[in-house]
């Protein structure tokens, strides 16, 4: 489609044929179920496509064009010379009693709260969501990364918990599927899991700056955006029905677990302002930059604000319907 | 002058009730095939395993136990999962084994007989075989995109590699003499290729083609991560990822049973296709 | 007996077989109850056609058959040594290596430049197999087999690619080391002179039984001037499906090669 | 009756100004070898790179620019990373290379010379092998934890099934006249497996060596995304979990640089050796 | 030129060997300086010492010597036909279909089922290589040879490892064929009595050239009671070294062997 400048009013329809091709499965699943997807005026080609790495790499290969990531990965495709701006933000209303990942404690490890994480072996994935969350714990306990002992392991597949069942280090950070698990498998060891205290619910869309300076692609995207936010608001009221649609029929989880995995998450919010998100953002950046020699960043450069006015318009025009 | 010591085994006797002696000679070769031999193993595998877990030798934990394996997989059959996955998979896997060991035999073949050919693709081939595969997905996924040809191709350009190499090791190893032959007798290229290069690569391509096949399985799981929705790899990275360690294992015993069989089949390939040789084996 | 294998003949002969069958398939069998005895110390030639079975009862005694099907009776002593129709010389190692494998004595690798210097090979210890010539290397298998002092020595044709001279300084070895260590010796040839002047026994296979079985009593000093040694050759030729007079038929315009080949 | 066309390439004379013609015969092997051509086609496709990257072929972001690529190994090299991580890397797959080449070797001698061991260890290899490396990492962190040990054995585990099937094949397609002739020497089993077998597996073996060599590199980046601070595997994993592509390239083009050099080495092996063979090849 | 070869000598003898010569290695050559003329049509057989250089020779006429240092000049016809030393079939193929290799006729199989039964293989067309004695591996390799009309034949020992009736079949067939097609041919035998039997001139291979050079000027019935045949063998095996009197070497008690067998 035309360029479009980045400062520029979003465009409101997108060219016919325009294609928004999208990494956000959850979504697809929340906008089937629904029937939301029906109401969609735009063409979107879905690609079962999630994750930090796996969503830069398919930008970078022109494969898909927005992706559903947390907030880290698109700090790291700034600092790696991506050039990507956050077009949604999401969390959970909840984030207290519903954080995403819960510090998985191993058995016979004396630690009951953050503050005993002192002089004990943490499992640590740089570059990784769970790497800065596992940062962000240890300037919430006034610890330097000196006072303990980090140990590099991706938390691929069920690494971490394995590591932890088997003593190999103290403290790991586990999702929540995988804290059901890790439990179940290891509380009779005297295995627990305590609260990280640090909010990690931030959620994001986010797309390269090329595909935002199309016109018709930047148009789609707030359609997308839009029905995206409704599709998030729908997930919290229907609790029961996404958890079947997606993580049972889709990811194969068993009904229960997939109960569990939709409880522990709670409920989300989609903020129709984002000054707090950001600056809660900040903090973290701030954290990766001193924790991991990474370079300053003001993260509201990264943020496209013109979806935020979008979502917020969705949401209000929804909201007084 | 002392006579050996003389074994009568109850040999098939010709003329009924013959006797059959024989000079005992210390056997150095491996002696006669076991019948289904390999399964006795493979067995014997599977024993430990259900010994292991029902003594609880094995932690659950650590390794599921057979009889719940077997319930998720029922689980599995039910809900249709298993059989989606195995035959996208199967299709996928066949794809990429056709494509890749198409190349890999043309490209031995130039590579194989002609310095020049083999000048400009052995090295580069040798390149590639030490990329890991992973590595190279962005690249793949950039040219080819993101859905079935890249995962088709992915799978073929972990399958060429040894079906290259044992061929263009199998053809650069038949005997000198029997080119020498084929020159005296005049015959073309393609009759020269065709009846003495590749029946005289022909097992180095059989030993090729085994480890093809467990190339196409291992490369599933490599490019079922990408945009994939149904698969045997992608069955088995999404479990683990949700630590679900009964359909991992689930996966691989699907993988163990994929893999010996088709091995089997290669093998059993082999020994009619090269039944002309006289080795130690036979 | 013969007379020099005389002082072992209470001890049994080297070599029975009794009523020996061999097939290689329904068709038919390649030995059909084939009886032989050998004394120690006795030198017997094994004439016969092409394909009459000869290295298959070669191999039956050297216990080299276990695949194949029949019945029979073979007692073979304990220390073999076999010539194989092929030279047989491993690839991978040196001539001087190949002649040696297998011997335990601490001479090994003089004894075996001995016999490589024996049957003309000296200086050639280094050679790898494919460097000699088809007569050199069946020499090399003959050394390897002359090195190891069998009871029996079974030989296929050991002399088959030789030229006149080399054979016959082979021949003398031969006897030489017979009359030093006395195995029994079965040597398989086509040469009908050949197995007249070496041997104490020659005997002729065909349809898979002994068909003809001749001693030698010549004495020591053979020579086909010799009437009887003409006799003799005659005899086995003729057991052989050949006239005498050595390649008799004319060159043929045309016709049935059989017809002419067996007049 | 015509003469066949004569040509008199200027050979090496014995005797100065002699003539040399010989029949021309068409060649139907491959001939002789071109000097260092491996590396030619490994210059084509740098060069392919180079140029590419230049005209903007191939865009930077997918495959980084050689010289940024320089660039960034500059200040690797500089900060002492990748030296560091070579050598750890080094030491890692060097351990692990010669512990699976021992363990791949005895094995295939016993399941190559008895049918009992062949029965009861090759189906289980057969099964190993179908399992993707990286399922088996659970199990053996939670055996062998994360330290070192575990990281050898892995990769021993890669590399023993290559060497384990090539020797075990090489072995078994020993010719049978060997064995007979063996046995007829009386040599003892030890001897047999000396002077018979490994000679005679050799060519098998030094092929699996080429593909244990790489899988030992690539089982690095298996390993080194657990409990590990640096080595080359550890650079990737970190690089492409922070998406920088520029040190993902370097650590692919050590890789490649590595695996090149010591499959060349392996080959030159190969052909020391094997000098004695008579092939297509020589 | 030999009587039946005159009428095409007008065009030139079908082999031209000038001051060939061949090496191995830095210590000696194999030729050295090596003249030979074979007319077309005529058959030349080659006799010499194990090891004198016969298959260098002939893989030299065969042009497959090219790693060989040497120079001279080799001027063959174009169609050459091999019969190696080794016999060489493809152990992948079936008998039938070794012979019949590289045959492009429409008839290849019939004339290959042909040569199988003249050289007394009928039936065995479906056989494996390995399922062959040595001598009917031979006798293959040399219907194979036979079969496709050369200009040229160059065969290496092809009968060495037959008996003497098969063998006089085989001399039989080959001169059968060569009446028909006139090939030349240069035939490397050990048996001075099969060289004079077949060959139109006698060639002695010593020192790396060509020591002797004999017509063989008997007719064509060429029998061993003629006293020409036995001068013409005494003299041929006197430039082989040897003593017309076949093995006059005694059974020796002990000695020098080479002393011996030169005596
Ligand atoms: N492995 C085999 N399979 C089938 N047939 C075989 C096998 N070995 C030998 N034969 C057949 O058995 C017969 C006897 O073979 P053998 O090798 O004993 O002959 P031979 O007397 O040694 O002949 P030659 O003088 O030609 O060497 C031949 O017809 C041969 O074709
Ligand atoms: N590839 C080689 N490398 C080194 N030396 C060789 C090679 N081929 C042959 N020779 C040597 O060259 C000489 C001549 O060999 P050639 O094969 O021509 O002999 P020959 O006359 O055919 O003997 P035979 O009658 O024993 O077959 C021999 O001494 C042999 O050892
Ligand atoms: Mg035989
Ligand atoms: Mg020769």
């Amino acid at each position: 489609g035309p360029k479009l400048e980045l400062t520029a009013a979003l465009p409101d329809e997108p060219a016919d044929g325009t294609v928004l091709r999208v990494g956000d499965p959850a979504t697809q699943v929340a906008l089937e179920t629904s029937g939301a997807i029906d109401d969609l005026d735009i063409d979107i080609e879905w690609a079962n496509i999630t994750g930090g790495p796996k969503t830069l790499e398919a930008f970078r290969a022109d494969a898909i064009d927005i992706g559903s990531v947390a907030d880290i990965p698109p700090l790291f495709a700034h600092w790696t010379g991506t050039d990507v701006r956050i077009v949604a933000a999401r969390e959970t209303v909840d984030p207290e009693t519903h954080p995403t990942y819960e510090l998985g404690v191993a058995p016979g490890a004396d630690v009951t709260s953050i503050e005993d994480l002192e002089g004990k072996k943490i499992a640590y994935s740089p570059g990784q969501a769970q790497g800065a969350l596992v940062l962000n714990v240890l300037r919430e306990a006034g610890l330097s990364q000196d006072d303990v002992e980090l140990v590099e392991m991706q938390s691929v597949d069920d690494a971490f918990s394995i590591a932890l069942g088997s003593k190999q280090v103290d403290v790991a950070p586990l999702q929540q599927a995988l804290v059901k698990t890790y439990l179940a498998k290891y509380e009779r060891d005297g295995a627990t899991t305590i609260e990280s205290g640090v909010r990690d619910d931030a959620w994001t869309l986010y797309a390269p700056t090329t595909v935002l300076e199309d016109a018709d692609k930047a148009a789609a995207i707030k359609e997308y955006v839009a029905a995206w936010a409704e599709a998030q608001l729908w997930i919290s009221e229907h609790p029961d029905e996404f958890a079947e649609a997606f993580y049972v029929d889709h990811e194969g989880l068993s009904p229960e677990d997939a109960k569990y995995v939709v409880d522990a998450y709670g409920q989300y919010a989609v903020p129709t302002s984002w000054d707090d998100f950001i600056a809660r953002h900040q903090v973290t950046v701030d954290t990766l930059v001193e924790g991991q020699d990474q370079e300053p960043l003001d993260v509201s450069t990264i943020y496209d604000r013109r979806f935020e006015k979008a979502i917020a318009a969705a949401l209000e025009g929804e909201g007084s319907q | 002058m002392a006579v050996t010591t003389l074994t009568a085994p109850a040999r098939r006797a010709i003329s009924s009730g013959t006797e059959d002696v024989r000079p005992t000679r210390r056997r150095l070769g491996p002696g006669k095939p076991i019948r289904f031999g390999g399964l006795i193993g493979i067995a014997a595998l599977l024993a430990a395993w259900v010994v292991g877990s029902a003594t609880g030798l094995l932690d659950p934990r650590t390794l599921t136990e057979p009889w719940t394996v077997v319930a998720t997989a029922e689980t599995l059959i039910e809900n249709g999962r298993l059989q989606e996955s195995l035959v996208t998979s199967g299709i996928r896997a066949a794809l990429g084994l056709g494509l890749g060991v198409a190349v890999g035999l043309v490209l031995a073949l130039v590579s194989g007989l002609s310095r020049v050919g083999e000048t400009l693709i052995d090295g580069p081939i040798q390149v590639k075989r030490s990329i890991p595969t992973l590595a190279l997905i962005p690249l793949l996924i950039l040219w080819l995109g993101i859905g079935e040809p890249m995962k088709v191709i992915t799978i073929a350009l972990a399958v060429f590699v040894p079906i290259y190499i044992h061929t263009h090791n199998g053809l650069r190893t038949i005997e000198g003499r029997y080119a020498e032959l084929a020159e005296t007798l005049g015959v073309s290229r393609t009759e020269f290729i065709r009846h003495v290069v590749l029946p005289g690569a022909m097992p180095g391509f059989l030993l090729g083609l085994r480890f093809a096949v467990t190339s196409s399985l291992l490369a599933l799981v490599v490019v079922e991560v990408i945009n994939a929705t149904s698969g045997i790899g992608h069955m088995i990275t999404l479990a683990s990822s949700y630590g679900q360690t009964d359909i991992i294992v689930v996966g691989l015993v699907v993988y163990a049973l994929l893999g010996v069989s088709a091995d089997a089949v290669v093998r059993l390939i082999e020994r009619k296709a090269l039944s002309w040789r006289r080795t130690l084996a036979s | 007996m013969a007379s020099h294998t005389g002082e072992l003949s209470t001890h049994g002969p080297a070599v029975r077989v009794q009523d020996l069958h061999r097939s290689f398939n329904e068709a038919g069998g390649v030995l059909n109850g084939l009886d032989l005895e050998i004394a120690p110390g006795e030198f017997v030639a094994l004439l016969g056609r092409s394909g009459s079975g000869k290295s298959t009862l070669l191999r039956s005694l050297a216990g080299l058959d276990r695949g194949v099907a029949g019945t029979g009776r073979v007692e073979v002593p304990e220390k073999v040594s076999v010539v194989f129709q092929d030279s047989r010389l491993l690839p991978w190692k040196r001539v001087l290596d190949n002649v040696t494998f297998g011997l335990r004595s601490s001479d090994a690798s003089e004894r075996g430049l001995q016999a490589l210097d024996e049957v003309g090979l000296a200086g050639r210890e280094k050679a790898w197999p494919h460097e000699l010539s088809g007569g050199e290397q069946q020499r090399a298998a003959l050394a390897r087999s002359l090195v190891r002092d069998p009871e029996l020595l079974l030989a296929d044709e050991p002399f088959g690619a030789l030229d006149a001279l080399t054979r016959i300084r082979m021949h003398t070895l031969l006897r030489k080391l017979c009359e030093v260590h006395r195995p029994a010796v079965l040597l398989v040839t086509h040469d009908v002179d050949e197995a007249i002047v070496l041997a104490d026994r020659v005997i002729v296979l065909d349809g898979g039984v002994v068909r003809h079985d001749a001693r030698i009593e010549l004495g020591t000093r053979r020579s086909q001037a010799d009437p009887a040694f003409a006799r003799l050759r005659a005899e086995l030729l003729a057991e052989l499906g050949v006239e005498d007079d050595h390649d008799a038929a004319p060159r043929p315009a045309v016709g049935r090669l059989s017809e002419r080949a067996a007049s």
